[in-house]
Formats: structure tokens, C-alpha cells, sequence
């Protein structure tokens, strides 16, 4: 249906209002919104309005194009989900039907009003002021050429995990440079302490270790390990990176790694990094074997030197003299265009639940513990023993989703548990021949060959008991044999408490976000979901982008993932990162500012509020000037103009203004409920 | 003086003090060019003619009307649409008739606040708290006198104003130029600007005409001029601390009063580009404050006396928000 | 004012950081009050104060604007443009007869859904304290003058 | 109930509005001179700055906002307790004397003087300052236009602007004036002297040399006594800008000297219901209504009055026509109303000699024209004689220096009572039962009132000099009867 009351001469709009399915539809009255709009805001110049099933798709952009063409609209409005997912779609959609693409405006009636309100009548309000905002803004847009900017082909990944790594390896084999920062001394991240991978059970060291070396060696990574984030500025293309490389006390360009320091150093320190505090390592260390790279740092809390002043060990015994015991941290500088965020995970703390024993029953372990256990270059050298290091179990229980699905801890699944725990009761069956015992809520086995898996480790006789453990205690507390471990659960299949002996618990403790993954989403001025993962620019379309144009997230940082999913998501953000370099130059929004020299009267007020140095002042014609390159847009000097005379492209002052007045033509709807608390 | 043949044209105070008045004789000889090319058909400053004769004018028979002064009562109002309708062109004179000028600040507060204060003043000997009244009714008749309105309004607030002419008052120069511009029009030889226009003002602001050397702006503190030791008479006085209205003023007077050694005071409005003077200062101001802990930076605004009186002392009633809530709050 | 008083309040945020924790809060189903419509700015620091008196003239109960948390501004510091001008604004408005409760800044950096919903819950509650404001600037205040309050003892 | 209304621009033009109400013998039985401006400053000068007031208050009054702004700026001065370097005052007294000079010139040629050049029955055609140029001569429109320019010229050297001047502050002045300038301003002050010498010429050769118009002056219908009070220096001679405030009563026995800041004690100010105006009057004698007389406390501030309670001018020239004004009027005081005229051609010449004392004084180019302010600011007035009546700035402020309470009582308002006291007069004589109303009448009241040069929110200044005036006769039942009008 159209409209014959749109003002002659005036803009010709047309509003296209989105069910999004029943994401909009379900609580928008999108049916009402756009017969209002038809009706209400034909003096506004809409001449057509119509709502669709999802505008974002071919027939939906295909329906507004045909109307461009049909109604000779100048100016199209799209309520639907945050201009932030789709409003290059409907740019895209307009700028085909030969309108200039910034002739459109998008309401978000999805993410602002079907998807945060509850009462459906006060959202179809809500929905129509925020229609009648867009049309009273869009009436003011003027055609924009959009500015380009050449992209920087280096590439800063973040974290040396196997995601980084993956990331790091694609992208400098398609010939662009890479710069890998890890904060530990070495990359692998947590795949370097594993044992045996599931479910093909080959070793993590044998499929890790030679990418670790590629990645150390390749001519277009350049590691920089122990070392940190310390600021970012800049944009898509142009970012500029601060670095922190901690004083490693070792200069690795005479650095051999002959590791003889290491064998000198009389200070042992338990190694609660990597091998989680079940073994050793020197004050002057590398955190493994096949570290890469293999200059090792030293450790300036335990070491000798740095406490008494004296020992110097290390020292004395290097033959090159790599040792620098004067070695300060040191910031330095990258320009990349682009950002690979693949900053791993932490482990759920066990201490947290009091009642699973951990750290006051000696023989109860984590799964990371027990994977360092299994591991032949670990703390036992594969020997799978009780605390005192010698005692093989008889009997093993595996608790699943510690801290995971847990409405106390994390309610998420940490989606590796199941395989882990199944890997465990395997390797222990293998090893020991123990009695096993798997304690599970559901079994999640969903992946290539996993679920084979699971029917092989049923096969080797492992018990599994379907039911949350209560509590693990120590037998001492009931006439049995102490320091035997008791594990009270109720077996949901067949209904019954059940109280099972075993000499060894191994908690499957779950996946968490890193403790400081919230100073680095906003380092680099992305968000976080609920749980502290970073945010996906789309969950499923686009899982490796973010909000902020060139910034990517690979791996764990992401989400909990298995090591497959990880690698797969390094290449993936690899590939964007590659797409963006091989463009060269990429388009950037052009929302500028502009002064108008007749109306600038010299007064200098905007000269020193611009962070980029965009603006400059002619000491001959008496007026300042905005360079178009250096802007990036943020409208401060608009806002602080005292004459008017700045204007900022794509948020005129025109433009808002018409929007306020807009938003708020359509009063509130004075019967909505209380509202709800968040 | 009467010349029908010639174009009419009409001069009226509203609320006003005189000073636009005083403005337009300060023009001197220029004053005879008006008589030569127009017949002034209302003025009553300069000549006799009431009320009633206007009215019997046709609609639109007087070609320009120059009208000073507010509207402050029901009888400018009053005034005003006659005027309006009788006139061609409406030219707001002068910042009352503009913004409101100073006389606006009354919107500040309710007409009760106001003549319990004007008629309660401490030399003032009123037990019986007396309040002037509309219509009076004494031993003798009734006694009438125009109503109080509770908001002064600009004149663009009341009826449609083809052109605006800003200052307290305009510069006499100004308005000798704007007469040579429409005399031009009269004999055909330019155009009438486009309806709207601001006439007899520069393009950008006051700094645009003073002569105070500038530097980028970075302001830590604020102070007043009573409170100033030195003053550099060379340097712009925003950068010595002193709120000086000039970055937002519209250009047109050549920066007299920072010219004088006194911050401008605004009085030629804002830019037409610019929508509410009080917003223009507070947001340029607020960006230079060299100020980066959200305490200091309420201590150094805390500096700014009066901010509302002197960011709005001339616009309050042409403002965005045109009153404060008392004026039209009242019971 | 009517009896149930919902108060009608305008939001600005800026494109980096609050609007996308408004998508957050949308993408993580958080409910928020409909009293609220948001503006999108591409920075706090493109806030002029004149979107705030248009916002109040136009019929706003109160304003709040949302911005970078100090430090984290995409642009720098433009974000403390913004915070110098709130505080000078409230201060020119507060003689107006407009509390400074009516306009508020906080900071929600784009991971902060739940904080923004919660910023936005509170302040339509503190608006709706305040009561209506209901400006009449834009329905045109009313011209013509009642009379001035009669006393009693009026001689003559 | 007869009723006449003189309303000079009708009500819904007007600013000033004469009702007259007859008994049932047709004899006058009362008047209401009906002010209907009010702005409220006193209320919205509440919370400004009082650095602000000398701008804020000039806009009280377009033609007369150098008096504003001086009563203002010394209000200012009070309120911090800080004495302005000698060079401040001088320069203030200066652009003082010179607006004084515009100001005495535009009202005596533009509303005082057609009366008497060319007769107060002249046709209203003529009396205007047109007819004075033919009457005189074209050249003395020359001079008059000179007159007000150089006034203005001065004001805006000082000042900085032509109208409503911005350079006074708490504590003295934003600048001061160039050697260059003071030889321009000094040049323009002796021109300004002979001016003034030869307005006086032209007052006695066409008014004193006429006998119908010194019976008009010294005739009853504008004879009302009543109390003077007006600034005197430390030898009790006029001042405009220093000095202590003189009242006389109506025997010319001096009540009383008192410093401005003591005003309360001296005046206090009535209300009534039916005009936005205050009528002062002298407190200790109180409000008796509108009756000249010692026992009422009415009174006015005038030229007249001014030489009524001084014991002289202070400069030669001056003093000699005060000396002739008196010995010409019969001694002191003079109650003849009409003989204001005269007093603001003798103030017009003390204004111009004085001009050129300060002009030439050593002091008035220096630099030092501003003193820092130390004290904390608490309460102030500040008073000057405005053309039209002594003129009250006071001022309450917190210790930020923001206006807590003001009060003003502006120079015309002084002579509210008064002037309605001689429209009231005037209508008297000129109405008596049976009398046919003449336009004669209007003139004659437009006359009496006139002479005071009132300045109701400006609005009674007319550049012709005419005062349009319209008289409406209506009978009891409000049914108008006759209706009565002049025209330029």
C-alpha cells in the first residue's frame, strides 16, 4: 500500500519495518508500526510503508529496491536489528537501486525494543517513536562519499596458544608479517601441557611441538614472548600497538638455549604454572623442553641474586654471557592493521567447592593436574600415582562439570569436560587397570568420532554413574580406612544414594574467562558477553570478528572450544585478517567534520580538542581547518564550535535534532507495567 | 511628510528602553533618506498617529516595519499582530524584539515573584501588599492598564518575522547600511535576501572583529574582572579567565566592548547557524577547561558565577527552553 | 499530570561503547524500561548541549547520556568533553528550575549489557521521583496573562 | 459622572495615560496619570553578578543608561567596599557631564522649548522643533544635531559605546582615555559651553523678553509647593555625580543632608493599585496622597529642584545665571513649575563647564583608572542625579558577589507624584463647570507635565516634539460624548 499524502517537492521515504522472524514480530506489533507510519508520518514525506518476514534477506532487499525504482523514494528508513549487524546490508540494498547508501537510517527495534521489553503494547510504542526518529532524521541526510585508507599488512596476534599459532602460521605463509605476543615465556599454551589428545589419542607434544617451531622460525612471525599489551590506539587498518617486554634478564641475541643455566641455578621453585604445582623448576627457567623459543627468563621473585645480592651462578657458567642481570622491561611500538585476539582461558579454581576436597584431601586432583601426571616429560613421568608419588590407585573417580553448568559457578557447559573425563578413565584403565568411575550430569559427545569414544571407553568396563556428586570426604570420617576417599552421589539411573570408596578423584574442573580479559576487550574496545567471553560481531555468520573493525577473536578467548575448534577459528580469523590486507586500501565511514571558513571567526576554542591533531589554525586567513585524513570523526569540535561553524557529516546537528524531535512525538504509553527489574 | 505615492513605513517600541530608538536617530542624516524614499505612516517616537489610523491601513499596506521592543504585555502583543498584518515586511529591531535581551531574564521567574519583589522592596511602604491590577475599579470608574504576561516573548514568538535585525541596540552603522539596502531594493537595483535573513551583522563571530591576539584555548581557571590583578590589554580575555561572550556572538558591532577592556556581553545573539546561545558557551567553554578529575572540573565550573544569567543574558526568552519552569509553572 | 506518571526519557550513547552495550543487553535478552529511546552519537564527546535543551523542550522527563568509561574513550579523551559539559550544564539549568537529577552521565564500555540495563532501570526510577517536567516551551506557553493574584484588603 | 481620558498614544499604543474624572458640576473631581510599563528588574537582578549590573541596569532606560550605569558602577564600588582611583571618577564624571549636555539639549529643543518659541497657543503644527529652526534660524538645527553628537562622541571614547556604555566596573574603569582623546573630548567641551550660553541667550530674548510667558511661568496654574530634594557637593553646590542628597521644604528651610547609603531613611515609596508605578515620597513627613504642601510628604527631583535646595553652582558661568534665575523668579524656592526650563539651561552650561574642568584636569589620562577589589562584598548604594531626579542603586549581595536583593528607585519616579499633583492643577484651572474643553487644555496639561521631562520607560521622549494627544468625554453611563485631538 502507499501513501498520496507525501509532500510535493518534499522527500519521498519509504519504511520497511522487520519481523526478524519472530524475534521482532513477537513482541512488536510490526503489523501496527508500519500502518502507523503509513498513516501518522505521510506529512514526514513517507509515501510507503510496508513490514517483512526478514528484511535481511535477498527477497527482502530485493522488495526495497523494487520500491526505490516503483515510488521514486529518496530516503528509506529500516526498523530492524542494530544498524551495528546489518546496516552495510541495507546501504548495500539502496546503494543498488542507485540512491546513495547513506540516503538510509536503521532503527534497531530489535536489540533497543523487541528484545529488552517485556509489555508488547508499550514495545509497539517504543517501535513508532523510533520509526518517526529515523524518518525525521533520514529527511535531513545529504549523499556522503565514503574515505579510504590504506591498510597496514601487518598483523598483531594475541596469545601463543594453538589458536594464536594457527592464526600466526596462516597469515605469514600468505607472505605478510606477523607480530606474536605471548605473555609466558614460551607459546603452546595449555595444549603443551596436555598428555594425549581425544579421541585419537595421539600425543598433544607430538601434533603441537613442530608448529611451536615452525611458527618460531618462520620469517614473517617475529615472537614476542614475555611480554604484554600495554596500549592500543588507532582503527581499522592503522592501529597503533605498545608492547611490554618484561626484562627476561637473558639476552637472546647470544642465547644458545644450551640450558646450562638452568642446571647451575642452585634455587628450585615449584612450578605451579605449568606443571600446576605437582613439580619443579629453577629460578632462571624454561617452562619446558621444547619451549619455544628456548631462551629461557629468569625469575627475579626467587632468584637468588636479586634477593641477597650475591650467587650469580648463571652467570658465571654462560659461556656467551647471555645473561643480563642489569635487564630492564622495555615498551616498544608496532603499527598493524589488523588485531587476532586468541588469548586462551583459565581453569576453574576446585577451591571453590569445598565439598569435592580439593586442597584438603590430599588424592583429589584437577584434570590439568592429571593431564601433567600422564604426561611422560611430567612431574611423575607418566606414572599415574597417588600424592605421595609412589602409590598406584586401585579405584578412580572422575567427577564432570566441576564449576561448569552450575548455577553457583559458571551455568555454561565447558564443552571439553565430557571427552577429557572419558580420556581420563581411559588412560587410567590403560595404566593402571584401576577401577573407574565416571560421575556425569549428561554425556556430551557431539563430534567427529567422539561418540565412538565414549562406546569404546563403555567397552573397557569404565563404571558410569549418571548423577551430581554431593561431597567427597575421607573414609576416616566413617570407620573405614582414612585417607580412603568416599564419594556420596545419587545414581539418577537407578534411583539411589550411593556411597563409592576410591583411592584417587580426578574434578573435571571446567573453562573460564581470563582474569584480565576485561582490561583487554577494552584495550581494544570490544565487548564481553554475560559469562566474560569476548563477543562474536555475529555467533554464526561471522564467529571470528568483532564489533570493532579489524579486531578478531580465535580460539578459547571466544568461548570454551576443543582443540579442533580452536585451530579452525585461527585460520578462519586468519583468512579475514588476509582478506582485509589483500584489499590494500579499505573505504572508512565518511563521517567528518568540516568548518565553514566564512562563519569561523579565529576564536582557537576547537585547536586543542583534537586527540588526532586534525585541526589546525591559518595564522593568515585567521580561521582553523580540519584535515579530512586525521579526522576520525567523533564530533567533539562540532559540539564544541561556539559559532556553529562546524558541521559533522552524518551526525549534523540537523540530523539529531530532527531525530529528538522525532523520538519524541510519540508519548510514552502511560500504562506500562512497572518495569521490570534487569 | 505625508506622501502617498511613496512606499509606507512604520517604527514601533514594545517593551523596549529607547535605546534602539536612540540608535536609529544616531544614524543622523541618514534619518532624511528614510523621509525621502518612504511616507512614515507610524512612528510614534517621531510623529503623531494612533493606533486607530493603523487599523484603518489595508492589510499589508505598510511595506516595512521596524519593530523594537518585547513582548511583555497584552498590549505589544496586541500591537504586534496588528502590525504584522498591516505590514509587507516585519524586521525584529533590536535584541528584544530578537531574543528577548535583557528584560527576558524575568522569565525567570513568576509574575507573582516579581511584583511581590518590585512592590515589597525595602524602601517600598506597602502593608497592604497592594499589587498593581488590570482593571481597577476607583471611587470614580474603573482604572485600566495593560496585563502582565507570565513570559516575555521575542517578537518571532508571537507573529511570523520576515527579517531580524540583532544588537542592544544595533549599531547605528549597521542600520544605515541595512536602510541603504533596502532603498537599493526600492530602486531596483538588488534583491530582497531570502526571508529570515539576519541583516546588519557580520558572517562569524565577535573574535572574528577583535583585535586581541589569540592562542589555542586552554582554560584552567575562571575569574572575574573586579577580582583581576593585571589585565593584559593585548591579549583575548577568555584566555586570561574572564567569560567573554564574543566566541559565540554573532559579528557585526567590531568587538566594541573587549575593544573597551570589558568581555562582550553577547547582546548581537547568536550565530543563525547556532540554535541556543547558552548551549554554544556552555559546550565550548566546558571543552576547555584543562580539567580532567570530574571533582576539579565541578570546582573550576563552580568558578563560573552565575553561568545561567551570563550565558543567557541576552537569549533566555529566545532560547530553546524560552523560560525557566517558574514563569509558566505558576498557579 | 496524570495519575500513573511514566516518565518519557531520551538517551544518548556513543557508537563504540554504550550503543553496543544496548545491543549487548538486547542480544542477552536484559530488560530494561520502554521509557527510554536512544540517540546514537558516534562519541560523548559529539554530546552538544543543545541536543539536551531540545531533548527537555521537546517534552523529555529527563536525560541521560552514556559514554566511554573514563580512559577508554575510542577517541582518546573526548569522552571528559562530555563530562565538563554535563557539569556545566546542570549548573546553568538548576536556576531554570530543572534539577540536576534530571540529567545524568554514566559510563558503560561495551561489554557492560547488565550495567547499562541496570544505569537505565535506575534512572527512569529517578525520574520517575522527580516527577513530570513536561516542558511547555514547544505547546506555546500560554500569552495571554491571568490576572495577578488578588489581595484581599484592596482600598478603595 | 463625567469622564475624560487623555490618553497620549491611546491605551493600546500608549505609555502614559491621563484619566480625568468630573463631578456631576462638571468641576474636576479627580485624576489618574496611569503608568502602564513594568520590566522587574528589582526581581531578575536576584542571582546576576554584580560585576553585571552596571550592563544589566543600563537597559532600564535607552536614553538615559549613562545614569544607570554610573549609579550602578558606584552601587558596585559600595557593595566592595573600594574607593575607584581618582582618574576612574573622573573619567565617569566626564562622560557624566557630556551625556548631561545631550540630554538637557534634546529635551529643551525637542519638547520644552517650542512651547515658549513659539508660544504655548501656537498652532500644534508649529510647535515642534521644526518651527523653532524656522523661528530661529536653520543653523541652530546645525548646533542641536552638533550638540548630541559630540555628547555621544565623548560617552563613546569613555564609555565604548555610543549607547548603553559597558566600561564601568566594581573598583573603576576597563580603560582610560588618550592625550589625543582628551585634547578632542576638551575642544568639544568648550564648543559644547558656548552652546549652552547661547540656548540660555535664546531663553531670555524669547521668554523673558515676552511678558505673556512669565505671567505663564509665574501664573497659578503651575504654582504647586512642595518639598525639593536634590545632590549637593561639600559646599552645597549642584553636583551630578558626588556629594550628599539635600532636602528643602517647601519654606526653603533645609531639612536635612544625607549620604545616599542613609536613603531609607529619608524615602520611602507608595502603591497603588490602578499603575505600575511607585510614588515616593519623604518618609518622615509620610504618604499624605497626592497634596503639595510641608505636611505632605511629596516631592520632586528636578533641575528645579536641584537649584532649589543647592546654595549655588560650581563653576562662574553658571553660578551668574543661577544668581539671575532667582532674583528673575522672586528668591528661593522657586514653585513655578514651568521655571524647570530655565534650571536645565543652567544645569545644561554647569554640565559643559564642568566637562571642561575634568577635561583639562592632569589626572585624566592616566592609567591607573581600576583598583583591584579586596574586601568581601556585602551591600552598596550607589546614587547620581539623573537629568530627571536623583537616581538609588542598592544592592545585597552573598559573599560570591551575586545579587541577594536590589532595590531602585529610578530618577522619574521621584516626580510621579508631582506631575500627576500638576496634571491634576492644571486640569483644574482649565476645567470649571461650564467650560467647554479646548485643546487649549490639552496643551496646557501636556505643558505641566512636560515640564518635568518624565521619562516613563522612555516612552515620553518624542523626537517632534510633539505630544499627540487625544481627550475622550464620556458621559456617566460610559457613552463618549466628545472626543478631542491634536495633531502634528
Amino acid at each position: 500500500m502507499t501513501n498520496s499524502n507525501g509532500k510535493e517537492g518534499d522527500h519521498r521515504v519509504g519504511v520497511y519495518v522487520c519481523h526478524c522472524g519472530s524475534n521482532i514480530a513477537g513482541v512488536v506489533n510490526v503489523y501496527e508500526v508500519a500502518k502507523w507510519a503509513q498513516e501518522n508520518l505521510g506529512a514526514q514525506g513517507v509515501v510507503v510503508a510496508k513490514e517483512y518476514k526478514f528484511m535481511c534477506s535477498s527477497l527482502g532487499q530485493k522488495l526495497i529496491e523494487e520500491d526505490i525504482q516503483k515510488e521514486k523514494l529518496d530516503r528509506v528508513v529500516v526498523a530492524a536489528c542494530s544498524p551495528h549487524l546489518h546496516e552495510k546490508t541495507f546501504r548495500g540494498a539502496v546503494a543498488r537501486a542507485g540512491l546513495n547508501p547513506y540516503l538510509c537510517e536503521m532503527a534497531s527495534v530489535r536489540e533497543q525494543v523487541s528484545w529488552v521489553t517485556s509489555d508488547q503494547t508499550a514495545a509497539t510504542e517504543k517501535a513508532k517513536a523510533m520509526v518517526a526518529g529515523a524518518v525525521a532524521r533520514v529527511r535531513q541526510h545529504e549523499p556522503l562519499e565514503s574515505i579510504h585508507v590504506p591498510i597496514n599488512s601487518s598483523t598483531l596476534v594475541v596469545g601463543g596458544g594453538i589458536a594464536g599459532i594457527q592464526a600466526s602460521l596462516e597469515i605469514a605463509n600468505s607472505g605478510f608479517h606477523v607480530y606474536l605476543v605471548e605473555r609466558e615465556p614460551s607459546i603452546g599454551g595449555h595444549m603443551a601441557q596436555f598428555d594425549k589428545t581425544f579421541p585419537t589419542l595421539d600425543c598433544a607434544a607430538c601434533i603441537l611441538t613442530p608448529r611451536m617451531s615452525e611458527a618460531g622460525m618462520h620469517p614473517n612471525i617475529e615472537l614476542l614472548t614475555w611480554s604484554e599489551i600495554e596500549n592500543v590506539e588507532g582503527y581499522l587498518g592503522n592501529y597503533t600497538v605498545t608492547v611490554k617486554k618484561k626484562a627476561r634478564y637473558v639476552d637472546t641475541s647470544l642465547c644458545t638455549g644450551c640450558g646450562i643455566c638452568q642446571q647451575k641455578c642452585p634455587k628450585k621453585v615449584i612450578d605451579d604454572q605449568f606443571e600446576v604445582g605437582l613439580g619443579y623448576r629453577k629460578a632462571i627457567y624454561t617452562p619446558f623442553e621444547q619451549a619455544v623459543p628456548k631462551f629461557p627468563v629468569l625469575d627475579k621473585d626467587n632468584c637468588i641474586f636479586f634477593k641477597k645480592g650475591t650467587c650469580r651462578a648463571c652467570e658465571k657458567f654462560c659461556a656467551p654471557g647471555a645473561i643480563k642481570l642489569d635487564d630492564k622491561d622495555e615498551a616498544i611500538t608496532l603499527n598493524v592493521g589488523n588485531v587476532i585476539l586468541a588469548t586462551g582461558y583459565d581453569m576453574f579454581d576446585a577451591r571453590r567447592i569445598p565439598r569435592y576436597g580439593y586442597g584438603t584431601l590430599p588424592n583429589v586432583f584437577t584434570s590439568l593436574e592429571f593431564e601433567r601426571m600422564c604426561n611422560a616429560a611430567g612431574p611423575t613421568n607418566g606414572a599415574i600415582v597417588l600424592r605421595d608419588g609412589k602409590t598406584p590407585p586401585k579405584s578412580v573417580g572422575i567427577i564432570h562439570c566441576v564449576g561448569s553448568r552450575d548455577h553457583k559457578y559458571n551455568t555454561y557447559c565447558s564443552s571439553i569436560c565430557c571427552m577429557q573425563s572419558l580420556k581420563f578413565a581411559h588412560l587410567v584403565k590403560e595404566r593402571t587397570g584401576a577401577d573407574v568411575y565416571n560421575f556425569y550430569i549428561d554425556m556430551r559427545t557431539a563430534a567427529k568420532d567422539y561418540d565412538e569414544f565414549y562406546q569404546k571407553v563403555l567397552e573397557e568396563g569404565t563404571n558410569l554413574i549418571r548423577g551430581k556428586v554431593a561431597e567427597v570426604i575421607d573414609g576416616g570420617l566413617f570407620d573405614e580406612k582414612a585417607g580412603q576417599l568416599i564419594i556420596q552421589v545419587e545414581d539418577t539411573l537407578i534411583g539411589k544414594q550411593r556411597r563409592i570408596p576410591v583411592d584417587m578423584v580426578i574434578l573435571a574442573i571446567g573453562l573460564e574467562p581470563k582474569r584480565d580479559a576485561g582490561n583487554v576487550a577494552h584495550q581494544f574496545g570490544i565487548s564481553r558477553g554475560a559469562n566474560g567471553w569476548f563477543t562474536e560481531k555475529h555467533p554464526k555468520l561471522d564467529p571470528v570478528a568483532t564489533m570493532t573493525d579489524g579486531i578478531f577473536i580465535a580460539g578459547c578467548a571466544a568461548g570454551p572450544k576443543d582443540i579442533p575448534a580452536s585451530v579452525s577459528q585461527g585460520s578462519a580469523a586468519a583468512a579475514r585478517v588476509v582478506s582485509y590486507i589483500q584489499q590494500k586500501e579499505l573505504s572508512l565511514e565518511p563521517v567528518r567534520a568540516y568548518i565553514n571558513a566564512e562563519q569561523c571567526s579565529g576564536c582557537r576554542i576547537c585547536n586543542g580538542l583534537c586527540p588526532f591533531h586534525a585541526i589546525s589554525f591559518d595564522e593568515v586567513k585567521m580561521v582553523s581547518e580540519v584535515h579530512q585524513a586525521l579526522c576520525q570523526g567523533c564530533g567533539t569540535c562540532v559540539a564544541a564550535c561556539p559559532a556553529g561553524a562546524v558541521t559533522g557529516s552524518g551526525f549534523t546537528n540537523q540530523q539529531v535534532l530532527a531525530q529528538i524531535e522525532g523520538l519524541l512525538s510519540v508519548p510514552i504509553y502511560p500504562e506500562i507495567l512497572q518495569p521490570v527489574a534487569a | 511628510m505625508t506622501n502617498n505615492t511613496k512606499p509606507k513605513f512604520a517604527m514601533y517600541w514594545a517593551a523596549a528602553c529607547g535605546g534602539c530608538e536612540i540608535a536609529v536617530l544616531n544614524i543622523h542624516e541618514k534619518i532624511l533618506e528614510v523621509d525621502k524614499h518612504f511616507d512614515v505612516a507610524f512612528w510614534p517616537v517621531a510623529m503623531d498617529a494612533k493606533y486607530q489610523d493603523v487599523e484603518k491601513l489595508q492589510d499589508g499596506e505598510i511595506l516595512l516595519t521596524l519593530f523594537n521592543g518585547s513582548i511583555r504585555n497584552e498590549e505589544n502583543e496586541h500591537i504586534a499582530r496588528l502590525l504584522r498584518r498591516k505590514s509587507q515586511l516585519l524586521v525584529a529591531f533590536g535584541s528584544c524584539a530578537n531574543e528577548g535581551s535583557i528584560p527576558g531574564l524575568a522569565n525567570l521567574s513568576a509574575r507573582a515573584e516579581i511584583f511581590d519583589t518590585v512592590y515589597g522592596t525595602p524602601s517600598t511602604d506597602n502593608p497592604q501588599g497592594i499589587r498593581p491590577q488590570a482593571e481597577y475599579q476607583a471611587p470614580e470608574g474603573t482604572l485600566s492598564i495593560p496585563a502582565f504576561n507570565p513570559v516575555l516573548r521575542p517578537l518571532a514568538q508571537v507573529v511570523d518575522v520576515d527579517y531580524y535585525i540583532p544588537g542592544c541596540p544595533p549599531e547605528s552603522h549597521q542600520i544605515a547600511a541595512v536602510i541603504d539596502a533596502v532603498i537599493a531594493v526600492l530602486e531596483g537595483k538588488a534583491q530582497l535576501p531570502p526571508k529570515g535573513s539576519v541583516l546588519g551583522a557580520g558572517t562569524a563571530a565577535v573574535c572574528d572583529e577583535c583585535q586581541r591576539t589569540r592562542n589555542v584555548k586552554q582554560i584552567k581557571n575562571f575569574t572575574r574582572i573586579q577580582n583581576m590583578g593585571e589585565i593584559d590589554p593585548a591579549l583575548c580575555l577568555l584566555e586570561q579567565g574572564l567569560i567573554c561572550n564574543g566566541p559565540a556572538t554573532l559579528s557585526g558591532c567590531g568587538a566594541l566592548c573587549p575593544a573597551a577592556g570589558a568581555p562582550c556581553a553577547g547582546c548581537y545573539g547568536s550565530l543563525p547557524e547556532a540554535i541556543d546561545f547558552g548551549a554554544r558557551m556552555v559546550s565550548s567553554l566546558a571543552s576547555v577547561v584543562d580539567e580532567f578529575d570530574p571533582r576539579k572540573i565541578d570546582l573550576t565550573m563552580d568558578e563560573i558565577a552565575d553561568a545561567t544569567g551570563v550565558f543567557y543574558r541576552f537569549g533566555l526568552a529566545g532560547s530553546l527552553l524560552q523560560t525557566g519552569k517558574a514563569s509558566w509553572n505558576e498557579e | 499530570m496524570q495519575e500513573h506518571f511514566e516518565p518519557l526519557v531520551l538517551g544518548f550513547t556513543c557508537n563504540w561503547c554504550s550503543y553496543r552495550a544496548a545491543d549487548m543487553a538486547g542480544t542477552g535478552r536484559m530488560k530494561y524500561p520502554p521509557n527510554i529511546r536512544l540517540v546514537r552519537l558516534m562519541c560523548s564527546g559529539r554530546l552538544d548541549p543543545t541536543f539536551i535543551l531540545k531533548a527537555l523542550a521537546e517534552g523529555a522527563d529527563g536525560v541521560l547520556i552514556t559514554g566511554c568509561h573514563p580512559g577508554e574513550c575510542h577517541y582518546i579523551e573526548q569522552n571528559y568533553k562530555a563530562l565538563r559539559r554535563v557539569s556545566l550544564l546542570k549548573r546553568v539549568l538548576q536556576p531554570m528550575g530543572i534539577e540536576p537529577g534530571r540529567i545524568k552521565l554514566v559510563w558503560a564500555s561495551a561489554a557492560e549489557g547488565m550495567h547499562l540495563t541496570k544505569a537505565i532501570t535506575e534512572f527512569v526510577d529517578e525520574i520517575r521521583a522527580l516527577g513530570p517536567l513536561n516542558w511547555p516551551a514547544r505547546t506555546q506557553i500560554p500569552i495571554s496573562a491571568k490576572p495577578v493574584r488578588q489581595l484581599e484588603e484592596l482600598p478603595g | 459622572m463625567e469622564r475624560i481620558t487623555i490618553d497620549p498614544i491611546t491605551r493600546l499604543e500608549g505609555h502614559g495615560k491621563i484619566e480625568i474624572f468630573l463631578d456631576p458640576a462638571g468641576n474636576v473631581a479627580n485624576t489618574y496619570f496611569q503608568i502602564p510599563e513594568l520590566r522587574g528588574f528589582e526581581q531578575f537582578c536576584v542571582g546576576r553578578r554584580v560585576e553585571d549590573m552596571p550592563i544589566l541596569t543600563n537597559r532600564i532606560c535607552g536614553v538615559c543608561p549613562e545614569a544607570h550605569h554610573m549609579a550602578s558602577a558606584k552601587a558596585a564600588d559600595a557593595v566592595y567596599q573600594v574607593d575607584p582611583p581618582r582618574t576612574a571618577k573622573l573619567l565617569r564624571e566626564l562622560l557624566y557631564s557630556a551625556f548631561y549636555v545631550t540630554d538637557h539639549t534634546t529635551h529643551f529643543y525637542a519638547l520644552g522649548g517650542p512651547d515658549f518659541v513659539m508660544g504655548p497657543d501656537a498652532p500644534v503644527a508649529e510647535r515642534n522643533i521644526l518651527g523653532v529652526i524656522h523661528k530661529v534660524g536653520l543653523e541652530i538645527a546645525g548646533k542641536v544635531l552638533q550638540a548630541r553628537k559630540s555628547g555621544h562622541a565623548v560617552i563613546e571614547m569613555i564609555g565604548g559605546r555610543k549607547v548603553h556604555p559597558c566600561t564601568s566596573i566594581p573598583g573603576g574603569q576597563t580603560k582610560g582615555i588618550s592625550e589625543e582623546q582628551r585634547k578632542e573630548i576638551e575642544e568639544l567641551g568648550r564648543w559644547a559651553i558656548d552652546f549652552a550660553q547661547f540656548s540660555l541667550k535664546l531663553f531670555t530674548d524669547i521668554v523673558l523678553g515676552n511678558k505673556d510667558y512669565v505671567d505663564l511661568i509665574l501664573g497659578d496654574s503651575y504654582y504647586i509647593p512642595m518639598h525639593y530634594i536634590g545632590t549637593v557637593d561639600e559646599n552645597n553646590k549642584v553636583n551630578f555625580y558626588h556629594g550628599k542628597i539635600s532636602v528643602v521644604n517647601p519654606e526653603g528651610e533645609r531639612l536635612g543632608t544625607y549620604e545616599a547609603k542613609d536613603y531609607r531613611d529619608w524615602i520611602a515609596e507608595h502603591v497603588e493599585p490602578w499603575t505600575y508605578l511607585k510614588f515616593p515620597y519623604l518618609k518622615k513627613i509620610g504618604w499624605k496622597g497626592f497634596e503639595g504642601g510641608k505636611d505632605s510628604g511629596v516631592y520632586s527631583a528636578t533641575p528645579l529642584s536641584r537649584l532649589n535646595v543647592a546654595d549655588g553652582m560650581a563653576t562662574p558661568k553658571a553660578q551668574e545665571e543661577y544668581e539671575k534665575f532667582y532674583a528673575t523668579l522672586g528668591g528661593k524656592p522657586v514653585h513655578h513649575q514651568l521655571a524647570t526650563h530655565w534650571a536645565r539651561l543652567i544645569e545644561l552650561l554647569y554640565a559643559a563647564e564642568r566637562w571642561v574642568e575634568l577635561a583639562t584636569d592632569a589626572e585624566i589620562t592616566s592609567d591607573k583608572f581600576r583598583t583591584q577589589v579586596t574586601e568581601m562584598p556585602t551591600e552598596g548604594v550607589g546614587c547620581v542625579e539623573a537629568p530627571r531626579g536623583t537616581l538609588i542603586h542598592h544592592y545585597w549581595t552573598d559573599e560570591k558577589g551575586i545579587l541577594t536583593k536590589v532595590n531602585l528607585i529610578v530618577g522619574t519616579t521621584n516626580n510621579y507624584a508631582p506631575i500627576s499633583m500638576s496634571i491634576k492643577k492644571a486640569a483644574q484651572s482649565f476645567i470649571k463647570e461650564g467650560t467647554v474643553v479646548t485643546e487649549g487644555l490639552l496643551n496646557r496639561v501636556e505643558m505641566a507635565f512636560r515640564s518635568y521631562d518624565p521619562c516613563f520607560g522612555c516612552a515620553t521622549h518624542s523626537l517632534a516634539g510633539q505630544m499627540p494627544l487625544e481627550v475622550k468625554i464620556t458621559d456617566a453611563q460610559g457613552e463618549t460624548i466628545q472626543v478631542l485631538r491634536q495633531y502634528c
